[in-house]
């Protein structure tokens, strides 16, 4: 005790750091499920449904699964490199979360003032930048000390990728900058702040439209997503630079990758769409769409519950259409309103580019390597830098 | 709260430095000797940089931040050498790389 | 917490340039040197100089040494050769680094041996605003003539690597 | 005034035609050359109508040297000699101008020769047209390269390019003096402006005024081919006849007697430079005439001619009679310009002949250029009233008044100039034709030039340039003697009826009078020897002295000898420093970190940094 507080400061970061931890593992373990999911109902399938009700306790069982079986360390690998590669990946993109902010409000803990960000900067975006450059020697390091081909390949395919896809990438964002004139993410949301014409996306001088579209696509490369999956490419490389990995290691990249689209949505959310804050004033109801969101949600999963296709759900529709009315009740509470709408909106912006992120997994094939590449060089960095070019001629032109 | 002497910074700086040179010196590989050059611009810098803070003035930061750019730069001129010298030779080796001229 | 801090992080930066010398493969002498960097950029901010240490990261690690990787993956080069010798390096490079290193030792210790002490937030003015300003006001031709060669070294590079070898 | 206007018209052209005329028509080369000189012509005649001439007229357009207490601009005048120079240049360059596009018809480099052309009249000008020496200079060389270029027009052959090269090198010798007077007047004057050097020029002392002279003169004599000089102008002659006409008659060889004028205060200071002038001129007059009589290219005779008439004006000069030295400047030009034109009109009339005894009754065939020509020739005989009959005796009477037996040469020479002129008349226009071609008159635009200077050759002594110039040059008072002027028409007269005995009337006597002098006349015929004698005197011993003392000895065996002495010393060292050029990079890199040690030491020792 004498030592929290000495250091309130170390210990209330310890704390946020735990906290976001946990929420971080269980939605990238959910995220799964969610992604499984959604992709199945595009194609027609029910997608995960046997393990839990609706499948919820798949994650679970996959997290199982990956710690027990057999950690296979291949005989011809760079042991040190093949091991701190997965880890590197792990590390890296959770460290970037810890710069990403939630919401406005400062909440007292242990009676220490503290933002819902687990480590305030004021160069943020760029710090977030520096880390995240930093991930690509994860999948280099894997691919090159799996001392494999089908790895090789991919790791000599990802590097060139993400050294390419981070121009545009870093130009898109370079935009909003502009309009902002900030570095800091908290202090980008205080910039758009009074609704969605005020947010970078749609806010004058100059719509951030085209950098927001370069910024997704470019996204998508970096985190390797479909349709820019070429390092992993499951039917030419097998599963790309981390073949040879098996168990835990694995989950990592999985879990890593997953990470980062989580890091990119929320980049994209405060860069582009205000962060927190709500399409319009709470003063116009805003403050109600939660509430109306979930006890809809609540009500649809009740009705459902009364007559249900299967017999298993006859069960389960009524329990969640409970949740979420207490859900939409709990939004409706005053005093918690001040911290968890925010929470809400932002949760709700990543969570549509999430969505989004598997969407197009779901739609479209995946590009060839020479496509890749010149897209990024012929036609995303004229463009993005064209972008800048109007942005910052507009933004002097009206200052 | 402990500070910490300049002296130490720079200290720290000349021994990576000398590393550096020791890793140009020794290494054969003609990657690994670039990026002991590298290394010797990285000790470089945290001089600067250190003694941007001592004159708490920017300029340090600045040198430092142009010395990158042109690392970059060479970085690039760089690798494409040692490609159309492996092309050429088919080896990394410079000792083996005595000659001009094949 | 600053000496520590700048211990800790000394030492890493250290024991990792050590290792870019004695590795013997060049991918572990890179991530070595991008362990170096990495620290570097930590005394960076340390010193104050925040922007400088985002960009030594994304600059260096995230940008050259990827280079680096990728040459080196692209040549699949393996451990370095012994083949040739100089001398001139057995005889003389050691007592000339010792030398070297005892010289400058001796050098900051005397010039800088009671200046300025360092903390963090000792210097505050490393800001990207700072750096920007300065950039774009008294460094403004040395900043554009890097662009320009910048703009050469792409080319040069583009140029030497597209040669066809026959 | 816009005096730029005069020399830059015809530099555009030059620009123009340059340029692009390659790709241009005919037609379009002519309307740029001809046109650019004709408003430049147009331009001197407005320029001298609207111009108080007694003013001074200068224009300033720059300052081009300003180096400590010496200013040189770039400046431009006109006074009355100027305005008569601008005249004859720009007059007769126009009509030679419109000669040459029937002249040049079926000769290859068109557009080449006319953009020459126009860039010489740019530099002519620029001459004429110079305030101070400087200017004046640039003039003088360019002409000299245009020349140059134009002797050389048809490069293709062996002899053109050396007339070229040999009209080159002898001028430079001149211009050498040039220089050399003009560092003196610097030096003596601080300025080369006309105005401020013949301001300070009466308070200087004889010495250097006279140093000055000569030096001039030394000039004069290279571009205006005097003795001794003169080589360069007979060979001169291989390049195309306008040109022989334009540059090598009427305007640029003029430009001795011109600068010679110019400096007239310098001169009449320092009397022995002028007596020295005047000599040389009359010298000239009578050698070059001598050598004029046994010729028989008729081109080569017409140079000869060219350099005894300009002997002529140098002893005008010389005499101290500058207008009239001038006067005969401006009527030579008329008829010499024409006697080459009409032997051009000859020689393309017999497609290249040009040697006269494959030649002989023209006149019937080219009645046009043989009335012209003949018009010339009286006027150059002295034959009053034509116009040489004026100018010649002018000169005449102020050489008596100088010098009787500068006098009595020139007399001679004027009869011998009478005689070579009407043998050359005689021999192409007379008797039978002795060639195979077929002679045809030539094209309007040959023979309307020809017949507008055979009317400037007969009338052009009316032109009252003597009193014109009388108010800018200190006037000869020379009393005007009836007998001395009836004397040297008697000899002009004597000459042509000798030619007429030798040639017409008793043609074998020619023959047989050379085989009775045969030594002299095959001296004479030779050029008595003067080439084989710079050959043997000066180019050899040059071209020896440089190859045994400069290339074996000099260069071979002390230079290359150093230089290779050098070399083996490099070699050696190298040997022994080759085993530190191991092309092994870390041992250099051993070697770098070396120096960079010791100096850091150094720098320790020697105080310690900070």
């Amino acid at each position: 005790m004498e030592f929290v507080t000495q250091h309130p400061v170390l210990v209330v970061s310890l704390i946020k750091i735990a906290i976001a931890l946990f929420v971080v593992m269980t939605a990238l373990a959910y995220l799964t499920w969610f992604e499984r999911k959604v992709v199945a109902r595009i194609q027609s399938r029910w997608g995960p449904y046997w393990v839990g009700p609706h499948g919820l306790l798949q994650p679970l069982a996959d997290g199982v699964k990956f710690l027990f079986k057999e950690d296979i360390v291949p005989p011809m690998v760079d042991k040190v490199a093949y091991v701190l590669a997965p880890f590197l990946a792990l590390a890296i993109a959770l460290t970037t979360l810890a710069l990403i902010p939630i919401g406005p409000a400062t909440i007292n803990v242990l009676g220490q003032p503290t933002q819902l960000v687990i480590s305030h900067s004021n160069i943020a975006l760029i710090l977030l930048f520096a880390i995240s450059s930093i991930g690509i020697y994860a999948v280099v390091l894997a691919g090159w000390s799996s001392n494999s081909k089908y790895p090789l390949m991919g790791g000599l395919r990802s590097s060139a990728q993400m050294i390419s896809y981070e121009l545009p990438l870093s130009l898109a964002i370079a935009a909003p900058l502009l309009l902002s004139n900030t570095l800091s993410l908290h202090d980008l949301v205080v910039t758009q702040e009074g609704g969605i014409w005020h947010w970078n996306v749609l806010r004058g001088p100059f719509p951030q439209i085209f950098s927001f579209v370069i910024f997704l696509i470019a996204a998508f490369a970096e985190t390797n997503r479909v349709p820019f999956d070429l390092p992993e490419a499951e039917n030419e490389l097998v599963a790309g630079f981390h073949v040879e990995y098996s168990s835990m290691k694995f989950a990592s990249f999985f879990m890593a990758e997953y990470c980062n689209m989580i890091t990119v949505s929320s980049m994209a959310t405060l860069l582009f769409l205000g962060g927190w804050t709500a399409p319009w004033p709470a003063a116009y109801g805003s403050r109600f769409v939660p509430v109306l969101i979930f006890a809809l949600a609540g009500v649809v999963a009740l009705y459902h519950g009364i007559e249900t296709l299967r017999r298993r759900d006859r069960l389960t529709f009524p329990v969640f259409g409970v949740v979420f009315l207490a859900i939409a009740g709990v939004f409706l509470l005053p005093m918690v309103q001040e911290w968890l709408l925010p929470l809400f909106w932002f949760c709700a912006k990543t969570g549509a580019l999430l969505f989004a992120f598997m969407w197009i997994r779901g739609t479209l094939p995946r590009f060839r390597y020479d496509q890749l590449m010149g897209f990024t060089w012929k036609f995303l960095f004229p463009v993005a830098m064209l972008n800048l070019l109007v942005t910052g001629l507009l933004v002097a032109w009206f200052s | 709260m402990a500070e910490i002497p300049i002296a130490w910074f720079l200290t720290l700086s000349a021994v990576l430095f000398v590393l550096g040179v020791a890793g140009f010196l020794f290494r054969r590989n003609i990657i690994t000797v670039f990026m002991s050059i590298e290394l010797m611009l990285n000790a470089v810098n945290l001089s600067f940089v250190a003694f941007s803070y001592q004159l708490k003035q920017v300029d340090g930061n600045l040198f430092a931040f142009f010395v990158m750019v042109v690392a970059a730069a060479e970085a690039a001129v760089g690798l494409a050498i040692i490609l159309t010298v492996f092309k050429n030779r088919s080896t990394l080796n410079i000792d083996e790389v005595e000659t001009m001229k094949n | 917490m600053d000496v520590i801090l700048f211990l800790v992080f000394a030492i890493i930066a250290v024991v990792c340039a050590i290792n870019v010398v004695v590795q013997a493969h060049p991918i572990s002498s890179a991530v070595s040197l991008v362990g170096v960097m990495g620290s570097l950029a930590v005394l960076y901010l340390l010193l104050g100089a925040e922007f400088l240490a985002a960009a030594q990261v994304i600059v260096y690690a995230g940008a050259v040494m990827v280079l680096f990787v990728f040459v080196i993956m692209l040549l699949n080069a393996g451990a370095e050769s012994r083949k040739g010798h100089s001398l001139m390096v057995q005889v003389l490079a050691v007592p000339l680094l010792v030398t070297l290193l005892g010289l400058l030792a001796y050098i900051v210790q005397r010039i800088y041996r009671s200046d300025t002490t360092v903390h963090f937030g000792g210097f505050t003015h490393g800001t990207p605003q700072d750096v920007g300003r300065a950039l774009f006001t008294g460094y403004l031709l040395p900043f554009e003539v890097t662009s320009i060669l910048i703009l050469i070294a792409i080319l040069g590079a583009i140029v030497l690597a597209r040669k066809e070898i026959d | 005034m816009q005096l730029w206007l005069i020399p830059l018209l015809p530099f555009a052209g030059f620009l123009v035609n340059g340029l692009a005329g390659r790709r241009f028509p005919k037609g379009a080369v002519n309307a740029v050359a001809i046109g650019s000189v004709l408003l430049s012509f147009a331009w001197v005649l407005k320029t001298l109508f609207t111009i108080n001439l007694d003013a001074i007229n200068q224009e300033h357009y720059f300052t081009w040297i300003q180096s400590g207490a010496l200013t040189v601009g770039c400046d431009m005048a006109v006074d009355r000699l100027t305005a008569v120079m601008l005249l004859v240049v720009t007059g007769i360059g126009s009509l030679i101008h419109i000669y040459s596009i029937g002249y040049m018809a079926h000769e290859g480099g068109y557009y080449r020769f006319f953009s020459f052309l126009n860039l010489f009249m740019f530099f002519m000008l620029v001459l004429v047209l110079a305030s101070n020496y400087l200017v004046m200079f640039v003039g003088w060389e360019g002409v000299g390269l245009c020349s140059y270029l134009l002797i050389g027009f048809y490069f293709d052959k062996k002899f053109a390019t050396n007339a070229g090269n040999k009209a080159f090198i002898v001028n430079r010798i001149g211009d050498f003096g040039f220089s050399l007077a003009m560092f003196y007047m610097v030096r003596n004057f601080g300025s080369l402006d006309f105005g401020t050097v013949f301001k300070a020029a009466p308070g200087a002392s004889e010495a250097v005024l006279t140093t000055i002279g000569l030096l001039l003169m030394l000039g004069a004599c290279g571009k205006s081919a005097q003795l001794p000089l003169y080589v360069w102008l007979p060979d001169a002659m291989a390049g195309p006849t306008p040109v022989s006409a334009l540059i090598h008659a009427a305007t640029m060889v003029t430009a001795g007697v011109y600068m010679t004028a110019r400096s007239w205060v310098i001169y009449t200071h320092a009397p022995l430079a002028l007596n020295t002038i005047a000599i040389i001129g009359v010298a000239t007059a009578f050698f070059a005439a001598t050598i004029g009589l046994a010729q028989t290219d008729i081109k080569k005779v017409f140079a000869y001619s060219t350099v005894s008439q300009l002997g002529y004006m140098f002893l005008g000069v010389g005499s101290g009679a500058f207008s009239a030295g001038i006067f005969h400047l401006m009527t030579h030009a008329f008829f010499k310009a024409l006697l080459f034109l009409g032997s051009g009109s000859v020689i393309h009339a017999l497609a290249g002949e040009q040697d006269m005894r494959n030649m002989g009754g023209l006149r019937h065939k080219i009645p046009w250029t043989f009335w012209t020509m003949m018009c010339a020739a009286v006027a150059i005989s002295g034959v009053p009233p034509t116009s040489g009959f004026f100018s010649k005796d002018s000169i005449l009477v102020a050489a008596n008044h100088h010098a009787p037996w500068m006098y009595w040469l020139g007399v001679v020479t004027a009869g011998m100039t009478a005689f070579y002129v009407f043998r050359a008349m005689f021999l192409t226009f007379f008797g039978e034709y002795r060639g195979h071609a077929h002679p045809h008159e030539s094209p309007p635009l040959m023979t309307i030039p020809l017949a507008m200077l055979a009317l400037l050759s007969l009338g052009g002594g009316y032109i009252a340039v003597p009193a014109f110039l009388g108010r800018f040059f200190p006037t000869v008072e020379a009393p005007e003697d009836f007998t001395l002027v009836a004397i040297s028409v008697a000899f002009g007269l004597g000459g042509i009826a000798l030619a007429y005995l030798m040639y017409i009337a008793r043609p074998g006597m020619a023959d047989s009078l050379a085989g009775g002098l045969k030594g002299l006349y095959s001296l004479v015929y030779n050029k008595y020897f003067v080439d084989e004698i710079y050959d043997a005197a000066v180019v050899k011993p040059v071209v020896g002295g440089s190859r045994v003392v400069l290339w074996k000895g000099m260069d071979v065996g002390f230079i290359d000898g150093m230089v290779n002495g050098v070399g083996a010393l490099a070699r050696r060292t190298g040997a022994v420093l080759r085993l530190l050029q191991s092309g092994n990079i870390r041992s250099y890199a051993t070697w770098v970190l070396f120096g960079s040690v010791v100096v850091i030491v150094a720098l320790e020792l020697g105080g310690g940094a900070r």
